[in-house]
C-alpha cells in the first residue's frame, strides 16, 4: 500500500484516476478500522487533508461550505454554523467519542454510505449538496444522491467529494437531529431522525422536511407536510410520527428489530419536530 | 517494500522514523519508538486506551496512520509529567485510587488533561461524556470521575 | 479442628488508604503489560482461526505460507505431538489449537511467526484449510435435545439420565428436605423461566505474551495472566517439557475477571519460538478476544418458590441449564449451589446442568455461574414480595440465612453477613428516597464462596531495615499494596519501608491462580505468617545479642524488647537495628510461609438500584446505585470500594446491554466494543459502596475475599428495578431496549 | 464414624442415601473410605471434590483432621474467577 499526500484537488484526482484501487483518507475513522480488520486492501491511501481549503468552514452565498477534511469537533466549535444548523452540527457531533470527533468528517460519514451515519439525515433534511471533483471537473450533487446502497455511492471512478454546502437560512428556521442508541455514547444509531423547519412570524410552519437513518438501505426522506400549516401541536406531531413509522423499512439485525425501529422512528420524529420547532421559534425572537 | 520517512514532534522532541503505509501511529509509537504507554485495546477507536494528542486535539492513535503525523505534534502519556513532577491528574489518580489494573489509565489521563486544558471547571456530566470513549472495566468509573473533578478544583484553586 | 485464626486487634495501617506501589508506573505509562515487552530478534506470531462454527478439518496446507518472505515458522496441531497428562489440559490443548474439528467460530487451526506483523498476516492468508462444515448448535436448550448436533462422544458423566444429547456432560443435584411436601403447604407458588445471554469479561487488555524457547528445551515466557504458575504447569504439560525448565514472568495485567485463568496464546507462542529458534510475541486483536477467549455461560433457568401468606418460604426448586462453550466447565452446578444460598430453606431441590455448544469454551467470570442464578431466584422473590404486598427487604430478612442455617449447598453456615447487609440497605436513605414517574427500585442479594488455596510468600529483611516481599499472584487490583500493608502491620514498621513484588515461577514456591477472590485472604494470610516467621528470627537475634532466652523477647511496634521485668533491662532493638547487625548475629534474615490456605469465609452482598424506563423506547437509565457487602476486614478500603463499584457496573452491563449474538451460521455477530456494549462513563451515576465488616474467623485480621460477590446481585437488582418501573416482569437478559419495549407493548 | 452428607447426584449413586458413615480421622482417610465403600463414586472422586468440614471448604489438605462430631458435606469441586 502507498501513502499519498496530494496538495491540490487536481493532483488528487490524477492519483485516483491512475489507481482505481486507491482510497481517499479524510478523518480515517472508518477507513483505518476497515484496513486493520483486513476488510479492505487498497493499493494506496490518498490523504486529502493537505489540500488547500479542505479543512475550512467558509461562508458562501449566505450559506456554509464545509471542507471534506473538517473534523466534526471543528463544526461544533463554529458558533455561527451551529446557530444556523444546530441539527446538522448535533448529528456531526454524535459520531463516536471525543477522540473520534477530532478526526471524523461529515463527508467521510456520507461517503462511507452506512445506513446509520449520524451526520447524514440532518444534511438531507437541510437540502445540503456536495461538490464532487473528478476527471471532468466539478459537479454539485444533492447529499441524498451520494449513497446508493449500504457501502455504495454514486461517485464515479476518479471522483471524490471536496466539500458539503449548506444553503442560506430563511428567517425563523432551525433543525434538530435525534438518534436512538442503547447506551448514552459510542453506539451506532438504531434509528436516527432529523427534522428541518421554517416558520412564519406567527410561529406557523411554512416548510418542513424530515429524514430517517438506519431504517432502510440508505437515508430516507419522509414527507413532513403534516407539520406545514401547524404550530407543531400534538395532532400534527402525531401525524408526522405516523408518517415516519409508515415510511421506515428497517431490517432485523443485532442492533434492533423491525418493530422496534418502526416504533422508535415515530417517537424520534415527534421529539425532533418539537426540538426543531422550539429552536426555530427561538431563532425568531 | 519501501518505507516512508516521517519527521514529527513527540512530547516536545523532534523525532523521525520509517514506517509502512499501513502502520498506525499507535504501531509506530509502540513498536518503533518503544512508547508503550499508549495501549491497543481494540484497534477500532472504541476503547480509547491509545488516546494521544495530535496538534492539541485528542485522537485515537489507532485511527491515525503513522505517515499522517509528519510535521505535526504528538503528545503521549510519556510526556505528561514534567520531569519528575507529576501532573496533578497523575498525582490524584494515585492518591484517590482512580485506577485498578491501570491499562486504561494512560488514555484516560491524556483525555482528562485535554479536557481540563480547555475547560477548567467541568461538571460531572461533562467529564462523563468527555471520557465516554475511554472504556474502563475495573472501576465502574466512580473514582476516576471524582479524581478528575477534584483535580480540576485543585488546579483552579492553585491558578 | 482448625482453630480460628482471627484475633481482634487495633490496626495502625490496615484499613487506611495508602498510595499503591505500582501507581507511579501506571500513571506515567511505564508499567509493562503483556504486549509491552520486546526481545532482540523477536518475531510476531498470529493465529489463523476457523470461520465456521463446527467443521471437520480435512487437511491443512501450509507450504505456500512457509515459503513466504520473512516467515520463520508455521505450526498446526501436528506440531503438538506430546499428549498432556491431565484431561483438563487435553481440553486446553484442543482449545488453543484445534485437532480433528474446529468447534467454534474463531477456533485456532494454525499459527505463523514472521519477522514483521505484515509478513505474518500475509502468510495467514496463504494457509489453505480444507473444512467439512458440520451442523452446529449454540443455544443451551437446543443443544440438550436428542438429535442436536453433537460436539463430542463419550464424555457424558454418569450423572446424566437418559433422553439427552451427548452435549449434556453433567448433572448435579443439591438440596434437602421434601419439596413436594413444602409446596403443599404454600399459599402462593410463583414459577418462572429465565434466560441470560453469554457475556464477556471485557478486560481492556487483550491476551498477549512473549515466548522464548531454545532447542535446549529451556524457555522463558512473559505474559498477562491471573496465574503464571498455572501457565507454567499447563504449558509444560502441553509442550512435554519439565516445568522447572520453563520460567514464566507475569506482566502487569490489564484486567482479567476470571478470563485470564487459563492459557490461549502461550503454548502456541512457545511452539512457534521452539520451531523458529527466535523469541515470538503474540497479541490478540479485540475480535480474537471476543471470538476465542472468555466468555461466560449463557443460561436457561426455571425457578419455583412457594410461600405462606406471611412470606415464609415453604419450598423452592431450581433447574439451572448452562452452556459453557465447547468443553466441560462447571457453571451450572455453581448456579445450583449459589442461587438459593442467601436463604434459610426447609425444602429445596436444585439441579445444575453442564452443556457444550459450538461456542468458545467459557472461562471463569467473577463468581462464575452465580450471577445468573441469583437473577432468576431474586426475580421470583421480588415477584412474591409484590404479590404479598411486602417490603422486598423484609421478605428477605424473614427467610434470610444466618449463622446456623443449613446452606443451599449443604453445610451449616458459620458467622455470615447477609442479614447485616439487608439491614444496612433497609436503613440507608436510598431505600426510602422518593421515586418519580416511570421509575422503579430494585433490591437483590448475592453469595459467593471465596477460595483459599496454594500460596507461597517470602519476606526478606534487607541490611538497611527495608523489607522486600515476594508473592506469586499477579496483582489485578492493588494486592501489592494490601500485602505491604499487612506485612507492615505485622512487623510494626511504616508501609513505605516495604516493597512487594510479584515473583516469577523460578523465584518462589507454587501459587494457585489469582481467582476465587482468594488473594487478599490467602496471600494475606501467608504474608502475615511470613512476617511472624521473620519476627521469630529477629526475636532470636535480639535474645542472643542480649544474652537472654528467646522466649523472654517480645515484638512490639517494630522492635524486640524484653518481655517483662524478669527478662532483663535492655533498650528495644528495632527491626532496623537487628537488620544492621544481621551478618554478625547469624546471617541473612528472611521469613516465609507456604501453605494450602483453607478457611476462606463466604461472602454476601445486597444491592439497591433505581432505574427510569422510557416507555416509548425501552431505554433504561440507572439513576442511583448502592452496594452493601461484607468484606470481613477491608485492608485497603479504596480498593475494596473499587471492587464493589466495578462489580456493580459489570453487572449493569450484563443486565442491560451486553450479549454474545450468534448468527444463523453460528458465527459471532458482535466481536468488538462497538456492538458488544460495555458501560461507558456517561451511562452511569456514582456507585455508592457501603462496606460491612463481619470478621472471617479463618483469617488473622478477619479478611474475606471481596472481588467476586459484587457481580452476583446486580442482574437481579436491575431486573427488579426495571420490572417495577416498566410494570412488566423481565425474565430475559439483557434487557436491551427492543426487548423491553416489546414487553411493555405486549403488557 | 463420620457422617458425610452427599450432594444429590452422589446420593443417587449411593442408592438414594443422603448421608453415609465413613470411618475417618482426616480428609485423606475420608476420601479413601468413600472410594472403598462406594466404587460408583470413583469417576467423581477422580474429577475432584471439595469438602466442607464444619462450614469451611477444603479442596485438598489430606491431613485436615475430622472428628466424629464434625459436619462433613461433599461438594462439587469449586472453580472460581
Amino acid at each position: 500500500m502507498k501513502f499519498q499526500t496530494p496538495h491540490s484537488v487536481e493532483d488528487a484526482v490524477a492519483i485516483l484516476v491512475a489507481d482505481p484501487d486507491a482510497r481517499v483518507l479524510a478523518g480515517g475513522t472508518d477507513l483505518l478500522v476497515r484496513l486493520r480488520a483486513g476488510h479492505m486492501t487498497p493499493s494506496a491511501v490518498v490523504d486529502i487533508k493537505r489540500i488547500n481549503g479542505m479543512r475550512d468552514i467558509t461562508s458562501e452565498n449566505g450559506g456554509w461550505r464545509i471542507g471534506a477534511g473538517v473534523a466534526c469537533a471543528e463544526m461544533g466549535e463554529h458558533a455561527a454554523l451551529k446557530a444556523d444548523y444546530p441539527g446538522v452540527v448535533e448529528g456531526a457531533e454524535l459520531i463516536g467519542s471525543t477522540q473520534v470527533q477530532g478526526r471524523c468528517t461529515v463527508v467521510g460519514n456520507l461517503c462511507n454510505a452506512g445506513p446509520a451515519g449520524d451526520s447524514v439525515p440532518a444534511l438531507v433534511a437541510a437540502g445540503a449538496t456536495v461538490r464532487v471533483a473528478g476527471p471532468n471537473g466539478t459537479r454539485d450533487v444533492d447529499v441524498i444522491d451520494i449513497p446508493t446502497a449500504p457501502g455504495k455511492t454514486s461517485l464515479k471512478e476518479g471522483e471524490f467529494v471536496t466539500s458539503v454546502f449548506l444553503p442560506a437560512r430563511a428567517a425563523n428556521s432551525s433543525d434538530a437531529y435525534l438518534r436512538f442508541i442503547p447506551r448514552t455514547e459510542m453506539d451506532i444509531a438504531v434509528v436516527g431522525c432529523a427534522v428541518n423547519l421554517t416558520l412564519d412570524d406567527a410561529g406557523v410552519v411554512t416548510a418542513a422536511s424530515m429524514s430517517l437513518g438506519a431504517v432502510g438501505p440508505k437515508v430516507k426522506q419522509v414527507d413532513a407536510s403534516a407539520l406545514v400549516g401547524s404550530t407543531c401541536d400534538d395532532a400534527a406531531v402525531e401525524a408526522l410520527a405516523a408518517a415516519a413509522t409508515a415510511a421506515a423499512t428497517p431490517i432485523d439485525d443485532k442492533r434492533g428489530t423491525i418493530a422496534f425501529r418502526k416504533d422508535v422512528s415515530g417517537v424520534l420524529a415527534k421529539r425532533a419536530a418539537r426540538a426543531a420547532y422550539t429552536r426555530a421559534k427561538g431563532a425568531s425572537t | 517494500m519501501s518505507r516512508i520517512h516521517v519527521n514529527t514532534t513527540i512530547n516536545g522532541d523532534a523525532v523521525d522514523y520509517l514506517c509502512e503505509a499501513e502502520d498506525t501511529l499507535l504501531d509506530v509509537l509502540r513498536d518503533q519508538l518503544d512508547l508503550t504507554g499508549s495501549k491497543e485495546g481494540c484497534a477500532s477507536g472504541d476503547c480509547g486506551a491509545c488516546t494521544v494528542e495530535l496538534d492539541g486535539r485528542l485522537v485515537c492513535s489507532c485511527l491515525v496512520l503513522g505517515a499522517e503525523a509528519g510535521g505535526r505534534t504528538v503528545n503521549t502519556i510519556e510526556g505528561m509529567a514534567d520531569g519528575d513532577v507529576l501532573h496533578p491528574l497523575q498525582k490524584n489518580f494515585i492518591e484517590k485510587a482512580a485506577l485498578q489494573c491501570g491499562i486504561c489509565t494512560p488514555g484516560i489521563l491524556v483525555a482528562a488533561k485535554n479536557l481540563l486544558d480547555h475547560n477548567p471547571d467541568p461538571s460531572e456530566e461533562e467529564v462523563r461524556y468527555w471520557l465516554a470513549g475511554n472504556l474502563c472495566r475495573c472501576t465502574g468509573y466512580d473514582k476516576i470521575i471524582r479524581a478528575v473533578l477534584d483535580t480540576a478544583a485543585e488546579m483552579r484553586g492553585a491558578a | 479442628m482448625a482453630k480460628d485464626e482471627f484475633e481482634k486487634r487495633e490496626f495502625k495501617i490496615v484499613g487506611t488508604r495508602v498510595p499503591r506501589p505500582d501507581g507511579l508506573d501506571k500513571v506515567t505509562g511505564r508499567a509493562r503489560y503483556g504486549a509491552d515487552m520486546s526481545a532482540p530478534g523477536m518475531l510476531f506470531g498470529y493465529c489463523l482461526r476457523s470461520p465456521h462454527a463446527h467443521a471437520r478439518i480435512k487437511s491443512i496446507d501450509t507450504s505456500e505460507a512457509e515459503a513466504m518472505p520473512g516467515v520463520k515458522a508455521v505450526v498446526t496441531r501436528a506440531d503438538f505431538t506430546h499428549v498432556p497428562a491431565s484431561g483438563g489440559t487435553k481440553d486446553i490443548l484442543d482449545n488453543v489449537m484445534a485437532g480433528e474439528k474446529a468447534l467454534y467460530d474463531g477456533h485456532t487451526v494454525a499459527a505463523v511467526a514472521a519477522n514483521s506483523r505484515s509478513a505474518a498476516k500475509a502468510a495467514l492468508k496463504a494457509i489453505k484449510v480444507d473444512y467439512e462444515v458440520l451442523p452446529h448448535v449454540t443455544d443451551v436448550d437446543e443443544a440438550m435435545k436428542p438429535g442436536a448436533p453433537e460436539l463430542h462422544q463419550g464424555r457424558q458423566q454418569e450423572s446424566v439420565p437418559e433422553g439427552f444429547s451427548q452435549n449434556v456432560l453433567a448433572r448435579s443435584q443439591y438440596g434437602h428436605g421434601d419439596v413436594d411436601a413444602g409446596f403443599a403447604k404454600a399459599d402462593i407458588i410463583v414459577e418462572r423461566s429465565f434466560k441470560t445471554a453469554a457475556t464477556h469479561q471485557g478486560y481492556i487488555e487483550p491476551h498477549a505474551c512473549l515466548a522464548s524457547m531454545g532447542n535446549d528445551n529451556q524457555a522463558d515466557l512473559f505474559c498477562c495472566t491471573q496465574g503464571h504458575f498455572m501457565v507454567r504447569n499447563t504449558c509444560a504439560d502441553i509442550m512435554g517439557m519439565e516445568s522447572g525448565r520453563l520460567r514464566v514472568t507475569a506482566s502487569e495485567i490489564g484486567g482479567g475477571f476470571g478470563g485470564k485463568t487459563t492459557v490461549f496464546l502461550e503454548p502456541v507462542a512457545l511452539m512457534l519460538s521452539k520451531k523458529s529458534g527466535k523469541p515470538v510475541k503474540m497479541t490478540m486483536s479485540r475480535d480474537e478476544v471476543m471470538r476465542a477467549s472468555g466468555p461466560t455461560a449463557s443460561t436457561s433457568i426455571d425457578i419455583k418458590i412457594g410461600v405462606k401468606k406471611d412470606g415464609t418460604v415453604t419450598a423452592a426448586t431450581g433447574d439451572f441449564r448452562y452452556q459453557s462453550g465447547c468443553f466441560y466447565s462447571m457453571n451450572g452446578a455453581l448456579g445450583a449451589m449459589c442461587g438459593f444460598a442467601p436463604y434459610d430453606l426447609e425444602n429445596l431441590k436444585t439441579v445444575g446442568w453442564e452443556v457444550v455448544t459450538n461456542r468458545p469454551k467459557a472461562a471463569a467470570y467473577r463468581a462464575p455461574g452465580a450471577p445468573m442464578a441469583a437473577f432468576a431466584v431474586e426475580s421470583v422473590m421480588d415477584e412474591i414480595a409484590k404479590e404479598l404486598g411486602m417490603d422486598p427487604i423484609d421478605l428477605r430478612l424473614l427467610n434470610g440465612a444466618e449463622e446456623g442455617t443449613k446452606a443451599a449447598y449443604g453445610p451449616t453456615y458459620p458467622a455470615i453477613g447477609l442479614k447485616a447487609t439487608l439491614k444496612a440497605a433497609k436503613a440507608h436513605p436510598h431505600w426510602s428516597a422518593p421515586l418519580g414517574e416511570n421509575q422503579g427500585r430494585g433490591v437483590g442479594c448475592g453469595f459467593w464462596f471465596n477460595f483459599g488455596g496454594n500460596t507461597s510468600v517470602s519476606l526478606m529483611i534487607n541490611p538497611d531495615g527495608t523489607v522486600n516481599l515476594s508473592e506469586g499472584n499477579p496483582d489485578i487490583g492493588g494486592s501489592r499494596a494490601s500485602m505491604s500493608m499487612m506485612a507492615a502491620e505485622e512487623l510494626g514498621i511504616p508501609y513505605e519501608q516495604i516493597r512487594t513484588i510479584v515473583a516469577d515461577t523460578a523465584s518462589l514456591g507454587e501459587n494457585d491462580v489469582t481467582d476465587g477472590s482468594r488473594v487478599t485472604f490467602a496471600v494475606g494470610l501467608a504474608t502475615i505468617k511470613a512476617a511472624r516467621h521473620a519476627i521469630e528470627i529477629m526475636k532470636g537475634r535480639a535474645a542472643a545479642t542480649w544474652g537472654i532466652d528467646a522466649d523472654a523477647v517480645e515484638w512490639v511496634d517494630g522492635a524486640a524488647q524484653p518481655a517483662g521485668p524478669n527478662a532483663g533491662k535492655f533498650p528495644p532493638l528495632t527491626l532496623k537495628d537487628i537488620a544492621a547487625t544481621m551478618s554478625k548475629t547469624g546471617g541473612p534474615i528472611s521469613g516465609h510461609h507456604e501453605a494450602n490456605a483453607e478457611g476462606a469465609g463466604v461472602s454476601f452482598g445486597t444491592h439497591i438500584c433505581d432505574t427510569e424506563v422510557d416507555p416509548e423506547t425501552g431505554a433504561v437509565k440507572i439513576l442511583r446505585y448502592t452496594v452493601f457487602q461484607d468484606a470481613g476486614k477491608a485492608v485497603h478500603p479504596d480498593y475494596v470500594e473499587g471492587q464493589l463499584q466495578g462489580g456493580a457496573v459489570q453487572g449493569i452491563g450484563w443486565a442491560l446491554n451486553e450479549e454474545y449474538i450468534y448468527g444463523e451460521d453460528g458465527t459471532l455477530q458482535n466481536a468488538g466494543y462497538l456492538d458488544y456494549r460495555i458501560p461507558v462513563a456517561s451511562d452511569l451515576p456514582m456507585i455508592e459502596p457501603v462496606i460491612l465488616e463481619i470478621p472471617n474467623p479463618g483469617h488473622p485480621y478477619g479478611v474475606r475475599g471481596v472481588g467476586e460477590t459484587g457481580i452476583v446481585p446486580p442482574l437481579a437488582t436491575i431486573a427488579n428495578a426495571v420490572s417495577r418501573a416498566a410494570g412488566v416482569r423481565m425474565t430475559s437478559l439483557p434487557m436491551s431496549p427492543p426487548k423491553l419495549l416489546a414487553a411493555i407493548k405486549a403488557n | 464414624m463420620v457422617a458425610v452428607t452427599l450432594w444429590g447426584s452422589l446420593s443417587e449413586l449411593a442408592e438414594g442415601q443422603r448421608e453415609v458413615e465413613i470411618k475417618a480421622s482426616n480428609l485423606r482417610e475420608l476420601l479413601a473410605g468413600l472410594q472403598a465403600a462406594y466404587p460408583a463414586f470413583a469417576p467423581q472422586l477422580e474429577r475432584g471434590i471439595s469438602v466442607s468440614i464444619d462450614g469451611k471448604i477444603y479442596n485438598d489438605s489430606w491431613f485436615q483432621p475430622i472428628s466424629e462430631t464434625s459436619e462433613v458435606v461433599l461438594l462439587n469441586r469449586l472453580e472460581g474467577g
